[in-house]
C-alpha cells in the first residue's frame, strides 16, 4: 500500500534523538582538542568534562552483518552510538578514556584499522566504480583496497609532514570529488562512446540524448537500408565528447566501456580547506595506465613514489600542492620520474592563464632543458 | 574446489578491511558473480536501469540493471537522507538493518560522496514494500536527478571547538523544510543542486569544490587568544609558535616569544592558526557565516570552485534570510539555466554581474581575487544614451 | 618613376653608422650605471670610459622643425648623434660630463622636461587617436598632454616609491599597450557600430566586413523597399561586438564613434618585466568617465587620486600593482573612494579563475560588507 | 582676433611639451581644423582611407582620409623601418626631415608604439615621389595589416650592462632579411605577426605583453658576485641588501652581513637584484636566449602575455637557427590559423600541445605554471587501440 501524499517528505531522522548524550551536554561548549595518537582525539569541554574519539577506516561498501557488530561495539563502549565522517570514516564516541584501548582492540579483531588522524594518509574517498555504476572507466573500490593495503602504515602510524587525501573516481564525472585530492585517481575512457545504430533506433530517444550531452556533441543521424527503409540514429563528434558516459545511461546502444582503452589517470596537489593558501585544484601528474586489475600494482606503485618523494622533502604542515609550489613542477617531474609530456599542457577553456608567462625560468631548468 | 571469484579473491588479502569479503558476507551472490566478471573483462557490466522509484517521489532511487540478466537483473541503490552530522543510535540503525535484509540484498554504504546513507541492490518489486516499512521507522529517500540533493554539514557544535554555526541543527532546519524536500523528491531544476555546511572555514564537509551552495561558518570580531597557552604550546616544544607566524598566509601574526599579537582586519580566517593552537586561539563570539556558491568537480567547463557571495550572514534559527537567499538564486537559475547547467555554470555564462544584478545583491571587491583585466562588457539598458527620436 | 622589385626590401639604415662612437668603442663592455640626478644616467665601461645619458619627454607628435633643432643640440653636445627610447623618450649619449648641465638649459629652453629615470613617472606611451585614427574613443595625445602637465613634477623629480608606467589608447585595440601599465587610460565605446544600411549597401563589400569582424557579430541582411527593390547590408549583434571599429575601417557605413556615450575608463596594477612577481594585466579601477576634452579633468583627478594613495603607502620598488596585491583589492577600492561596480567581476571567457575561491575574506571586509 | 582652436589651444597651456604647438609649427593647417572640430564634436573625423602605398610594396602605409573633406582630405601615414635602437645620426635625420617637408605635412612621430618611424599626413599624389627619394637615402617602408611587423629591440649592449644577447644586431639582420621583408612588404598571414627582442628578463623593450614572438637574452650559469662591491653597497646606506634579499621572488639569496650567496639553480633571473646592484652583480657568461611566443593586447579571447617557448637557446649571427624557429612557427600559422587570429590565440584555439607535436618542439614543464586541471584531452592517432577488423 503506497503512502498518502502527506505522509512523505519528512526528511532524515533527528539527530538530537541520536546524539552520544556526552556530546548533547557539551553541545558548543567545546575548547580544545588533542590528537592522542594515530586514531585518537581528546576533545576537551569548558565543563571539563572529556571526550575521546576512536577514529576507524572502512571499505567502500558494508555487508549489514557487519554494521551489526560495530553496533554492538558501538553498545559496549559507546553508549549504543557511533557516526561517520565525511571522508567516511566511523567514529565511536566514548565518554570513558578506559574503554580506548579495549575498544581498539575489538576493532583490530574486527579487522579495522584505527588512524587517520593527524599527520597520516586518510580514509581514501571512492566512489561506486565497477560494483554498481554503469560509466566507470576503472573500479574504484578495488583501488581504494589495494592503494590502502599497501599504504596501511601511514594510516595507522604518524609518518608524514602533514595530511594526505586521496580519492579515487571511476570516471570524471568524479563522485569521488578527486579534484581537490592530495594525490587523486580518475578512471580515464580514451574513446567516445561507440554508436550501434540498431539499438539506438530501437530503444533510445534521441532527442534526450540530444539534451542531456553536456557538450552538444551528439547529433541526429538518418541512415537509409538497402532495403529502402530508413534508420534513426545518432552520431558523436569525438572532437567534442568528453567521455562522460551520460548518453549510455539513456541509452544502451552507445557503450562507453572499452577494455582496450579504459584505464587510470593520476593527479597531484589538490587542497579543500582555506587554511593557508586555500583551495586548489588537483594537477595532472601521469595521464595514462592502462588498467591491471585485480590489483593495479603501477598506479600503486606510482602513488607510492610520488607519496615518498614529498614525505621525504616537505616541511612540516606542508601539503602535496604546497611543496610542489616551492620545489616547482619541473623538478616534481624530475624528482618522481615521471614523464611530462602534451597530455599535461591545458588545451582547454582556459589554459592560457597556466601557461608561464613572461621568462621565468629556473637556473636549474636553463641548464636542463636546452 | 576453485573460487569462482579467483580475481576478486586478490582482494580478500592485506590488512585494510576488504570490500569483496563484505560483498561475500551478503547474500547478493549475483553481485559478487557479475563484479567478478567485470574485473575478467575490465568493463562494467551495469547498465543504467531507468526510472524506478516509490509512487509520489520521482527522485532518490538509482536504477540499475545488468547487461548479463542471466546472472543479475534488476538490482537499484536507495538513498536514505543521512542524520546530521551522520549520527546514529545503534537502534536506529538495526532496525534499518533488519529491513533492508528482508527486502534487499544486505550490502551498504556509509555513505556516498554525497552523504546519503546508500543501500545497493534491490529488485524493483521490493523498492515499495521496502520503502514503506523504512518510512515508518522514519527513513525518508534523498535526492538524485536535477534536484535539491541531500546536504551534509560537519559535526559542528557536537565536538568541534571550531565551529562557528549550529551546523547539524541548519542541516536538520534545511533537510525537513517542506519546500526543499519538495524540491528534492520532484526533480524541476536544470540539473542538480548541492549545499555543505561546514561549521568554520576548515571545510571539513569539502564544500568549496563540490557544492552549489555552500554555507561556512566564520566570525567578524578577533580571534580571542589565550597567551598564557601560547606560551605554554611554545614551552612545550611540540608547536613552533614562530613557523605558525611565519606560515600565515597575510602575514597577520607576530610574535615576541612572549606575547602573540594578530591583525584581524588582515587575517583571511583561513583558520591554520586556531587549528595549530586550539588552547590558546579560537574563533571570536560575533559569529556567522560566509556564503559561497557555484562548485562542482566537473563539468563542460572543467571544475569549478564555489567563491564568497556574500562574506557574512548572521545565522539564527528559523534562518529565514538563508532560505529565501537559497531560493532566490535557484528561482534565477531555474529561468536562465539551460539543461545539464548547474547554478556555477550559469553564472559563468551569464556573467557574474548580471546574475547579482537580477537577484539584488550587491557587487563586492571580496567576490573577486582581481577586477576584470579586458574591457569586454556590456551597459544594462538606461546606463546608456540612446538616440532621442 | 617607380623602383624597380630589385630595388625594394633593403630593410633600415644600418645602427652601426649611427652609434655615438663611445657607444661603439665599448659596446658590450659595460659594467654598471648609476643614476646621477632624475633624468641622467652615468654608464661605466669596462675600459674606464663613462658616458653620460640625458633623457627628455617629447610630445606624442612633434613638428619636423622641433626634430632639427633636436638635431642641433645633438650636435653641439653629442657628436651628431641622438637616440629614442621604447617609451618614446629621447636620450642624448654624452661622452663629457661636462655637457650634461648645458645641454640641461638648452633642453630647458627648447621646453623639453629633462627626467623620466628611476623614482619617477615615465613617459606616457599614447596611440593617436583623434589625431589621425579613424577608431578612437578619445583622445590619447590630449590625454597624454593633460596628464603629464598635471604629473610633470613627478616626472622631473623623484617622489615616488619606484617607477609609475602610464599608457593611454583611444580604443580597445590597445596600439599604447595599456593593458600592462600602471595606470592605463582606455578609450570605451560603448555601443555597437550604427548600421546606415544605404551606405552598406552602396559603398562596403560585406564579405570582406564578415571575415574581418573579430567577434563574428556581423551578419548578412536583405531589406525589401517599398519600391520592390532590395537592399543588401548586415546586422550587427549587438551581445558579440566587442566595439573594435575594424568594420568602420572597411566601411563607411558604419560608424562607431558616438559622442554621447564615448569616454574613458582606468585601469590599474600592471607590469611588464619579470623582475619579483612577473609580468601581470591592469585591472578594471573605473569603468567610465564621458570625455571631457580638451583637458579631462576628471581622469586626470582620478588618476592623481590612484598615485597618491599608492606613493603615500607603497614599499620601496614596491609597484602599483604589487602595492595593491598587499593591500587587498578592497582595500584599494577603499582608499580611493572609486566604487566597486558589476562591470568590475568579469564575465568574459576566462571569469571563474578571478573569482574569490573558498572563504578567504579579511577581517575587515567582514566588517564592512555585513 | 579669436583663435580658430580655442579648444586645442587650452592644450598649449601647462609645462609639458605640446603637441598642439608641434601641429601649428607644421605647415598642416588642415589637421589643425580638423582635430579642433574632433573636440568640438567629442569624435573623431578620421575614416579609413583605404588601400594606398606605393609599388611593389602592399604594406606600411596607412590610408587616412577624413569625413569632412572640406577641411581636409586625404593625408595617409608612412611607416619607416626604424634602425637598430633607435639611433639616429643627426645627419640622417636631417636628410629625411628635408624630403618630407617637401613631399609631407612636416609632421612626425618618433615612434609609433611598434616601434616605426612615422610620418603622418601626406596626400596619396605625393607618397611615390617621397619614397623614391627617401628610399635612396636608403630609408625602407615598415608593416601594416597581416605581415611581418617591424620589430623593434632594447639598446642591449650598446650601452646597458645587463644585455645577454646583442639585440641592435639580431634586429638589424632580421630587419634585412629578404625573406623577412618579403613577408613584411607583401601581407599574407592570416593577421599582424610582432617581434620585440629584449637583451635581458627586464623586457625594457615590453615584448612579454605585445609581442608574437620575443627573444629575450638570458644566462645558464651564475650571476656574478662582486662581494666587495656587495659590501659597498650595504655600507653606502643607498642600497639595503637585506630588502632586496627578502624580495628575491624565489628566496634563492642570502645575506650574512658580509657575503652575498645565490642559489642559482632555484633564481628565475628575474633580473631584480641585478638590477637594484649592478656594480656588484652580473649576469654569467653563458649567454643566449629564451623564446616565447603568443604576446598580445587584445583580442577575441582578451590580452595574452608570451609564455617560454624555449627555455634557452643560443644566439650567434646569423642566427640560423632562431630565423628557422620562426619560420616553423609562422608556416604552422599560416596553415592553421583563421583569419584575424594571432598565433597567440590560433595555439589557445588548437592546443599548445597540438601545436608543439605538430611543430616537432618537446613539451617541457617550463612552459606551464603547472598542468592541467582538467581531464579533457584527446589522444593523437596510435596511442589508442583501435577496433581490429
Ligand atoms: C571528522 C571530520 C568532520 C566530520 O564532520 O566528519 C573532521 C574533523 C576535524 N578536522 Fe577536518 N575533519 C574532516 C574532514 C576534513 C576535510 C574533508 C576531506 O578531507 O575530504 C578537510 C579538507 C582537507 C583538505 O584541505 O584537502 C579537513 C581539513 C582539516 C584541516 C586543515 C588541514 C590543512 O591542510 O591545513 C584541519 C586542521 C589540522 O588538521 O590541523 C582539520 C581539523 C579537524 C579537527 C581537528 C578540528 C577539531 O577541532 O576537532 C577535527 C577532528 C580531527 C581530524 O583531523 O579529523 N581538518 N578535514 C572529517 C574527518 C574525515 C576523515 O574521516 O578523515
Ligand atoms: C553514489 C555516488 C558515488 C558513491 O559511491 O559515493 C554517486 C554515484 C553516481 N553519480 Fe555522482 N555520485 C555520488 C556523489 C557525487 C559527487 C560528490 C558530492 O556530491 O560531493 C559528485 C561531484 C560533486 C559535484 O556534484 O560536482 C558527483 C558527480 C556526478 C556527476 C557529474 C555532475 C556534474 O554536475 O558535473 C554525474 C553525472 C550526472 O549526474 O549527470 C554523476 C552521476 C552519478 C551516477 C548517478 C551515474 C548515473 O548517471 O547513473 C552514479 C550512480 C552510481 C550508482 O550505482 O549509485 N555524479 N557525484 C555518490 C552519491 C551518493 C550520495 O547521494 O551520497
Ligand atoms: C632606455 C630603455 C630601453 C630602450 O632601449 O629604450 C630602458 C633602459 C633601462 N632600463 Fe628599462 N628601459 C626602458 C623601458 C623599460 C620598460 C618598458 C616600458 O616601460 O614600456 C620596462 C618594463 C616596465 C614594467 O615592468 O612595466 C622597463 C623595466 C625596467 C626595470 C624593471 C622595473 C621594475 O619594476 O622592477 C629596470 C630596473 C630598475 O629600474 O631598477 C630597468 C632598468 C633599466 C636600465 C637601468 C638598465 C641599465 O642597466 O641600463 C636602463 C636605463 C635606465 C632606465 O631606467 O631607463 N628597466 N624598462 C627604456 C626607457 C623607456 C623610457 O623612456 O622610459
Ligand atoms: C600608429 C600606432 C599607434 C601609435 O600612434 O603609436 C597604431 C595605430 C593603429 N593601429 Fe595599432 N598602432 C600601433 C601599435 C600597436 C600596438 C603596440 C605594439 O605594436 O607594440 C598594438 C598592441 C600590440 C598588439 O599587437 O597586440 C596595436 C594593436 C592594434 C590592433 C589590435 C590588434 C590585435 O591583434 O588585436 C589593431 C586593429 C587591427 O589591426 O585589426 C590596430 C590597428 C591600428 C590602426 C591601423 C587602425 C586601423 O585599423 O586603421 C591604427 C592606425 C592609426 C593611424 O592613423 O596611424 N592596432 N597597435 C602604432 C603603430 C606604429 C608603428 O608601426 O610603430
Ligand atoms: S565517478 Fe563515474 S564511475 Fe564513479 S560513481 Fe560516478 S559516474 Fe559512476
Ligand atoms: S559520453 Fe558524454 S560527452 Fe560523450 S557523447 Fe555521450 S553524453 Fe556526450
Ligand atoms: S569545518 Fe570547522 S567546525 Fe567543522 S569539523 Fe572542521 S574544524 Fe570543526
Ligand atoms: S587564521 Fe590564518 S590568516 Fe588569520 S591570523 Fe591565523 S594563520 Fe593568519
Ligand atoms: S588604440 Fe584605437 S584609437 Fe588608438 S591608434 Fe589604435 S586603433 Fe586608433
Ligand atoms: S566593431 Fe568590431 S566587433 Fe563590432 S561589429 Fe565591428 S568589427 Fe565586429
Ligand atoms: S632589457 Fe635588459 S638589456 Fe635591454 S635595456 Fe633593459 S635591462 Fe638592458
Ligand atoms: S635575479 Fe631575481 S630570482 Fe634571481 S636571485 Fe636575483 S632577485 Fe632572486
Amino acid at each position: 500500500m503506497a503512502l498518502s501524499f502527506d505522509e512523505l517528505d519528512f526528511g532524515p531522522p533527528d539527530y538530537k534523538e541520536m546524539l552520544p548524550p556526552i556530546l548533547e551536554r557539551n553541545y558548543g561548549k567545546w575548547k580544545y582538542h588533542e590528537e592522542i595518537e594515530p586514531g585518537v582525539y581528546k576533545h576537551v569541554s569548558e565543563s571539563g568534562e572529556e571526550v575521546y574519539t576512536v577514529r576507524a577506516g572502512q571499505p567502500k561498501f558494508i555487508a549489514s552483518e557487519t554494521v551489526l557488530k560495530l553496533c554492538d561495539l558501538a553498545d559496549k563502549y559507546a553508549n549504543g552510538y557511533l557516526r561517520f565522517t565525511s571522508r567516511h570514516s566511523v567514529e565511536f564516541i566514548l565518554d570513558n578514556k578506559d574503554n580506548v584501548e579495549p575498544l581498539k582492540k575489538d576493532l583490530a579483531e574486527l579487522g579495522f584499522p584505527v588512524g587517520g588522524t593527524g599527520r597520516t594518509v586518510r580514509s581514501i574517498v571512492a566512489c561506486t566504480g565497477w560494483v554498481h555504476c554503469h560509466t566507470p572507466a576503472t573500479d574504484s573500490p578495488g583501488l581504494q583496497k589495494a592503494l590502502m593495503d599497501e599504504l596501511y602504515d601511514y594510516f595507522v602510524s604518524e609518518k608524514l609532514p602533514t595530511r594526505l587525501t586521496i580519492a579515487v573516481s571511476g570516471c570524471l564525472n568524479m563522485c569521488g570529488a578527486v579534484h581537490c585530492s592530495d594525490i587523486a585517481i580518475l578512471g580515464v575512457h580514451r574513446r567516445p562512446p561507440k554508436v550501434i545504430d540498431e539499438v539506438v533506433s530501437k530503444a533510445c530517444e534521441i532527442p534526450s540524448m540530444i539534451a542531456a550531452c553536456p557538450t552538444y556533441a551528439i547529433k541526429p543521424k538518418m541512415i537509409k537500408k538497402e532495403d529502402g527503409t530508413t534508420l534513426r540514429s545518432i552520431s558523436i563528434d569525438g572532437e567534442k565528447c568528453m567521455y562522460c558516459g551520460i548518453c549510455y545511461g539513456l541509452c544502451p546502444g552507445t557503450p562507453i566501456a572499452d577494455p582496450k582503452n579504459d584505464g587510470v589517470s593520476i593527479w597531484v596537489g589538490g587542497k579543500i580547506s582555506n587554511t593557508r593558501g586555500g583551495p586548489a585544484f588537483s594537477r595532472l601528474a601521469v595521464p595514462f595506465i592502462p588498467n591491471n586489475p585485480p590489483r593495479w600494482p603501477e598506479v600503486v606503485e606510482t602513488v607510492k613514489k610520488i607519496i615518498d618523494a614529498w614525505a621525504s622533502d616537505a616541511k612540516p604542515d606542508e601539503r602535496m600542492g604546497e611543496w610542489i609550489e616551492r620545489i616547482g613542477w619541473a623538478e616534481f617531474f624530475e624528482r618522481t620520474g615521471i614523464e611530462f609530456t602534451h597530455k599535461h599542457i591545458d588545451d582547454y577553456i582556459f589554459n592560457i592563464r597556466d601557461m608561464n608567462a613572461g621568462a621565468r625560468v629556473k637556473g636549474r631548468e636553463l641548464k636542463k632543458f636546452s | 574446489m576453485a573460487s569462482e571469484t579467483p580475481l576478486l579473491d586478490e582482494l580478500e588479502k592485506g590488512p585494510w578491511p576488504s570490500l569483496v569479503s563484505e560483498i561475500k558476507k551478503t547474500g547478493y551472490t549475483g553481485l559478487l558473480k557479475l563484479y567478478e566478471l567485470n574485473y575478467e573483462d575490465k568493463m562494467t557490466h551495469w547498465t543504467h536501469g531507468g526510472m524506478v522509484g516509490v509512487p509520489g517521489y520521482d527522485a532518490g532511487v538509482i536504477g540499475r540493471v545488468s547487461d548479463r540478466r542471466d546472472i543479475l537483473a534488476d538490482a537499484h541503490t536507495i538513498r536514505f537522507i543521512q542524520p546530521a552530522g551522520w549520527f546514529y543510535s545503534t537502534k536506529k540503525l538495526r532496525k534499518l538493518i533488519e529491513l533492508w535484509n528482508k527486502y534487499g540484498s544486505g550490502l551498504m554504504n556509509f555513505h556516498g560522496a554525497t552523504g546519503d546513507l546508500q543501500v545497493v541492490g534491490i529488485p524493483t518489486e521490493n523498492i515499495e514494500p521496502f520503502f514503506d516499512e523504512a518510512a515508518k521507522e522514519h527513513w525518508d529517500i534523498g535526492g538524485s536527478a536535477g534536484d535539491f540533493r541531500t546536504a551534509s554539514n560537519c559535526i559542528g557544535p557536537a565536538r568541534c571547538e571550531m565551529a562557528c554555526i549550529d551546523t547539524n541543527d541548519i542541516y536538520h532546519t534545511l533537510m525537513t523544510d517542506p519546500d526543499i524536500l519538495n524540491d528534492m523528491h520532484r526533480p524541476r531544476f536544470p540539473y542538480k543542486f548541492k549545499v555543505k555546511i561546514s561549521g568554520c572555514p576548515t571545510d571539513c564537509v569539502a564544500g568549496v569544490p563540490r557544492a552549489d551552495f555552500v554555507i561556512m561558518g566564520t566570525w567578524r570580531d578577533d580571534i580571542k587568544i589565550d597567551q598564557e597557552e601560547v606560551r605554554n604550546y611554545a614551552k612545550s616544544g611540540k608547536v613552533d609558535v614562530e613557523y605558525i607566524v611565519k606560515n600565515c598566509p597575510t602575514k597577520a601574526m607576530s610574535w615576541d616569544g612572549n606575547e602573540l599579537s594578530i591583525n584581524n582586519d588582515e587575517c583571511v580566517r583561513c583558520m591554520y592558526c586556531l587549528q595549530k593552537m586550539p588552547r590558546a586561539l579560537s574563533p571570536g563570539d560575533d559569529r556567522g557565516a560566509t556564503i559561497l556558491v557555484g562548485g562542482r568537480a566537473r563539468g563542460r567547463y572543467g571544475a569549478f570552485l564555489a567563491w564568497t557571495l556574500i562574506p557574512f550572514m548572521k545565522l539564527e534559527p528559523p534562518y529565514t534570510e538563508l532560505k529565501e537567499l537559497m531560493y532566490k538564486l535557484l528561482d534565477w537559475w531555474d529561468e536562465n539555466g539551460r539543461a545539464k547547467e548547474r547554478i556555477g555554470e550559469t553564472i559563468y555564462r551569464i556573467g557574474a554581474g548580471k546574475f547579482l544584478h537580477d537577484v539584488g545583491l550587491d557587487p563586492l571587491p571580496t567576490m573577486v581575487k582581481a577586477p576584470r583585466n579586458n574591457p569586454f562588457w556590456f551597459y544594462f539598458p538606461g546606463e546608456v544614451e540612446t538616440d532621442e527620436e
